[in-house]
């Protein structure tokens, strides 16, 4: 098997399903002969063409509103936006079209769609290329939410969400594109969108991320399987649905849970599932749901480490559950 | 139909106008029409004018909620009806454009049960009356974000060039809209692309209170088109065959591979902007008064008298006829009763996540 | 004292601010002659001229934008955003212009603006006149967002939020602009942004609301009443920032607490406040907190009823609550 | 400066253009600049050239994150710096503006402090390089987010006329900024509102890789004014009297009440994108280094040389005093150090709610 980074598997996704069925294209801003800034889509647009492969105008609503019509009248479209932070100026187009379309017309059109965009912080990118902006898709009903963490994933979920009948923003975590290595299979396979991964197994207490903070969460389970203390550690994946059956299971066996994410903390996806957790596992708790998240400002090119959860701030919010 | 030649200059001073005041044709060309076909025109906009007044009835009777009455823009929206190819083409519809849809073969069934939000309602009972759409007819169902249509427009005529399937997308809106960015780009895709999309501005110089005066500062809402290097035509949408005609050239112009354009049909709104609204507040009755003296429904009989096609007997038996159809359809979507509440849950997705079970399972518990 | 509804109570302090400042002007769309389709300025542009009271062109871009550049240059606008639903073809101006504003400039520009906007549903609007999209605007860093419901607290927030130094998104529920009258104070007064009111006293369990919701959770707490069991009922005013202190006092008080928001469910303010709850008072709870929210779906014109939370739904949960 | 007489026509096929490539004065008028002047506008297009040329330095040996080199915009940008009043009127720029800010008189310091992110920085190193700003000089923050500082000109510009200040707002942008629904929704307000403001295009005919031709099919940028009922003003930004002379009217035009226009400042973009970059993937180096040969800079040397007042050692001098004042101002940034973590809290409102206290003590507890 191939080794690839993320980047790499998301290419040879892209690629695959473009081979597979003519009717997926991709569009945005760079996508061609550039390749994307972070070359998601490079070399793609030699092999397949620049109607497949279309660099769009400069307007993230054109980019997203295009997707919506081409998917309605039966492409495929995998819509890329450059950043995270830009699809602000387009999200109406995600919000009033995409996701209410099926719903509106009563199931006689719908916006088979996938909207790829780098998103979370690490790289230096200040206010504008580090944002977190899931809970905003969460919040809208119509949406599916991907957050990948590691290239075999990212290559099984997009390659789901190409074939998904609904639109599903896909979210990939800059800062891990070129981070990891891992073995990928070179042909086809599907992960399920909704469903989480087990990444360590333990019982005294339950971590719960997704997307670029699993490198800390997973750092800081080390340091404490190193100290015999085993964390079971759970890779939500998707956040829209968000796999509730996998968490409740393993804070059943816990008792213990704490949430890390980057995003910012006010009415988060974090704030979700804690509060979910505390709803329905409240006799099985032995200390409060924690939360470790990003702040409550715009993003701090000087902070970039500082903002994210860090693995110290990971592994204080354990210790007080622990603790507790 | 692919034209011989070019009829039709964009960017002209003043609207392009076929048929006078009195009824005159005052065109260059032969307008080669038969008495069928010309009447059919009278019968169309016919009908939108008495769907108008029923929808406005509906209201008085509290047997709906909402209603935008397009009387004054029926000269255009049939225009446009008959210069498309129906079921082929496609139309990205605006809620003002009850008259068009009627026109396109939309079963009166759906129009009522959309209307009253009945079981009879495609789109079960979700969405504001004056919202429907229809997949068989390629009407895209009407959402109520003002200009958040145009860019998928444009999306499905960047498909319908790459896979040429010689359609041509049809996308309806007001002079409101055209302030809005996304209208901006999503016509400026369209345009760099070179997709067969038809872009048409129903300019009544309203967007609810807000004259176009403060709208935009351009001289026309059809030289925006120099923004997307496009053709851009001026339009005398009171004249439904100037509608038609130009309609017709700009949609085969866009068949034939010669891309984009932008069409604007200046119309009045004879109405107040919706059932909500009390347009006494802003527009004065003799503004209002002055502008029901050019009716396209008179303009367009007196050209019928001219053509000595015109028939007031047959006009009367017309307006009964159709009314009865109406009635009769209106009947039927209330005897269909309400939708499923549960329904509710429906359609979202392809298929129910677990959290929409739950919330499904809580109300239907609920309601026992 | 004279008695106002809702939409007189805002209409009379916007007069009020008008005249205090100068520098206090309204745009929007239809703002002038026709006072806004709910004719929250009616007769102000009579008043004050349409310069100071300005129809906008239809675009929330132009509006929010613009609000953003007239408060940086001195000016104190007011925007309205004629439903709350159609926020987000503008709300890159909000999220990247407005609320970074005073933190990318390092404090060196402002955008003291308010943005008013009719939300929620009760008023057969179906998919775009009925969404309560406050979430969104609470998980922005940079951004006050403020929820009425009722004529008293509508004055004195308002004035509070013209006079506020950073950008406030003041949401009012439109089912309740004539829903209530009550005496309004005829002369300047201020209510503070963040500080939740208490209307109701109790100890059997702790309700907390906002906006339009509040109806039904009085209206469950006055049934609970008149069968003897007293609920504190807190209505939150603000979302952010909300009032941590007022709702964990009575929580501790309690050991019970019931959110009720109109509000999709998913990642939302209730989310926020029960997940908050959850951390911090852990051992005084004596049940799960729970949430009543709006559902995860667009929201359905022919169900406008069903799709808020009723009475019975509240009633049903708090019975939940106390039975625990 | 009022100006007596109009000098420029909008909507020209052809770019203005008043110094030919061999340095001549090709217009009807006398440009009437003192040789103090004329230097003046060439130290500063050298001192733009310099500066860009040490960003890219510091990037190479990672004292900073990115760049967006001007180099190719400097006489647009020095013309755009000369016409406006400093300090008065208002300019809302973006990332590429750096030699249009020093120009302006922005202090090296400040520009130094906020490309390093040090304590020299007046925004405490929050944003990313190139994205500066300065109250005292009326200069906006530079926001990321392409065409998002299009509306707040506006505004600024609506603020200006309501309050009778005699300043204008000059917002300057990219060709593929001009795609983005805002910059439609901003400038059309500005228009209906006739506000003064001007809107200026940098048109290098890329947008990072995309370039014009995929971007718009419009013939140029300024056509586009056509939309709002404004003069579009097409430029030769290569020539940095033609840009100032035109951007001179255009802003005592605004000053004088006759409202909003928009100017399209033709230029080249001589390096990559940024320093996030690689062009050689879409763009052939042979377009590069035809491009290369019409650099504004020897252009207007051979306009001085023509003029009589080129002098070499001064030009020499001149490099060596600008590149010495730049590198004092470095040094001083460095020396700076480093902005204190928990600012991070800082100014996201003008006091902080307890959300943000706990936070900070979070992270005050961690740093010990
Ligand atoms: C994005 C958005 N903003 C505001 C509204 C509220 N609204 C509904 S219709 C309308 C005026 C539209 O005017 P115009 O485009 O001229 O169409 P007309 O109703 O005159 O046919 C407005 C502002 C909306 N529906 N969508
Ligand atoms: C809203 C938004 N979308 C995308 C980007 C990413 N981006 C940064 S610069 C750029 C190209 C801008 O090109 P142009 O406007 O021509 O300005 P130039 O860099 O050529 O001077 C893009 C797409 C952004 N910054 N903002
Ligand atoms: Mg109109
Ligand atoms: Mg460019």
């Amino acid at each position: 098997m191939p080794n690839m980074t993320m980047v790499q598997a998301i290419n040879n996704a892209l690629d695959e399903e473009m081979s597979r069925d003519q009717r997926v294209m991709l569009l945005g801003e760079d996508v061609g002969k550039r390749g994307g800034v972070f070359l998601a889509t490079e070399g793609l647009q030699q092999k397949y063409g620049p109607d497949r492969v279309m660099d769009s105008p400069l307007s993230e609503a054109a980019i997203l509103g295009a997707a919506v019509g081409l998917a309605t009248h039966g492409m495929r479209p995998v819509a890329e936006i450059q950043f995270a932070d830009y699809v602000f100026p387009g999200i109406d187009q995600l919000f009033s079209q995409a996701a209410k379309l099926r719903y509106r017309s009563g199931g006689q059109f719908t916006a088979p769609m996938v909207v790829r965009m780098p998103t979370g912080g690490g790289v230096k990118g200040g206010h504008h290329h580090s944002q977190s902006p899931e809970a905003h898709f969460a919040h809208t009903a119509g949406l599916k939410v991907v957050v990948v963490s590691t290239p075999y994933d990212a290559k099984g979920l997009l390659k789901t969400a190409v074939r998904d009948d609904d639109p599903v923003v896909f979210m990939e975590p800059k800062r891990l594109y070129r981070a990891i290595k891992e073995e990928v299979p070179g042909d086809d396979y599907l992960i399920p969108i909704g469903k989480a991964a087990l990444r360590r197994q333990g019982d005294a207490l339950t971590l719960v991320s997704y997307g670029g903070p699993m490198v800390e969460t997973l750092k800081a389970a080390d340091e404490m399987a190193a100290a015999g203390l085993k964390a079971e550690v759970i890779d939500l994946r998707s956040v829209m649905p968000w796999d509730k059956e996998a968490v409740l299971n393993s804070v059943a066996k816990t008792g213990r849970l704490l949430m890390i994410s980057e995003a910012p903390r006010m009415a988060s996806i974090a704030s979700e599932v804690t509060a979910t957790v505390s709803e329905e596992l409240f006799d099985q708790l032995l200390a409060p749901p924690l939360r470790v998240t990003g702040f409550d400002t715009p993003y701090p090119l000087a902070q970039d480490k500082l903002y994210m959860p860090t693995v110290t701030r990971i592994l204080n919010a354990a210790k007080k559950l622990l603790d507790y | 139909m692919v034209q011989e030649k070019i009829r039709f200059q964009p960017f002209s001073p003043e609207p392009i106008g076929l048929i006078d005041e009195q009824g005159h044709w005052i065109a260059p060309f032969e307008h080669g029409l038969s008495a069928e076909q010309m009447r059919h025109f009278y019968r169309d906009m016919l009908a939108a004018r008495i769907l108008d007044e029923k929808l406005v009835v509906l209201i008085r009777t509290g047997k709906t909620t909402f209603v935008a009455p397009h009387s004054g823009h029926e000269a255009a929206q049939i225009g446009i009806a008959h210069a498309l190819r129906r079921g082929h083409d496609w139309l990205f519809p605006y809620y003002r454009d009850m008259g068009l849809m009627l026109a396109m073969g939309l079963p009166l069934l759906e129009i009522f049960g959309q209307t009253l939000g009945s079981a009879a309602d495609p789109a079960k009972g979700r969405q504001m009356p004056s919202h429907p759409g229809c997949k068989k007819l390629n009407i895209f169902t009407v959402c109520s974000a003002i200009a958040s249509h145009i860019p998928p427009a444009a999306g499905a005529a960047i498909s319908m060039k790459q896979r040429g399937t010689q359609q041509v997308a049809v996308c309806t809106f007001g002079d409101g809209a055209t302030s809005e960015g996304d209208w901006h780009a999503g016509i400026n895709f369209a345009a760099v692309q070179g997709a067969p999309a038809v872009f048409v501005c129903e300019n009544n110089r309203y967007a609810i209170s807000v004259n176009i005066a403060k709208q935009t500062a351009s001289e026309n809402i059809a030289v925006k088109a120099h923004a997307y290097g496009i053709p851009g035509y001026y339009v005398d949408g009171l004249d439904v065959l100037a509608s038609y005609f130009v309609m017709q050239e700009a949609i085969e112009r866009a068949r034939a591979g010669h891309g984009t354009c932008l069409v604007e049909l200046a119309v009045n709104r004879f109405g107040a902007h919706s059932s909500a609204d009390d347009d006494s507040r802003y527009r004065s009755r003799e503004e209002l008064a002055a502008e029901r003296q050019h009716d396209p429904l008179p303009r367009y009989q007196r050209f019928l008298e001219k053509q000595g096609i015109w028939d007031a007997q047959w006009a009367n038996e017309l307006r009964i006829e159709i009314a009865g159809e109406l009635e009769a359809a209106l009947q039927e979507a209330l005897q269909a009763g309400e939708p499923d509440p549960l329904e509710m849950f429906d359609d979202v997705f392809a298929a129910r996540p677990w959290h929409l079970e739950e919330q499904r399972r809580l109300v239907a518990e609920e309601l026992g």
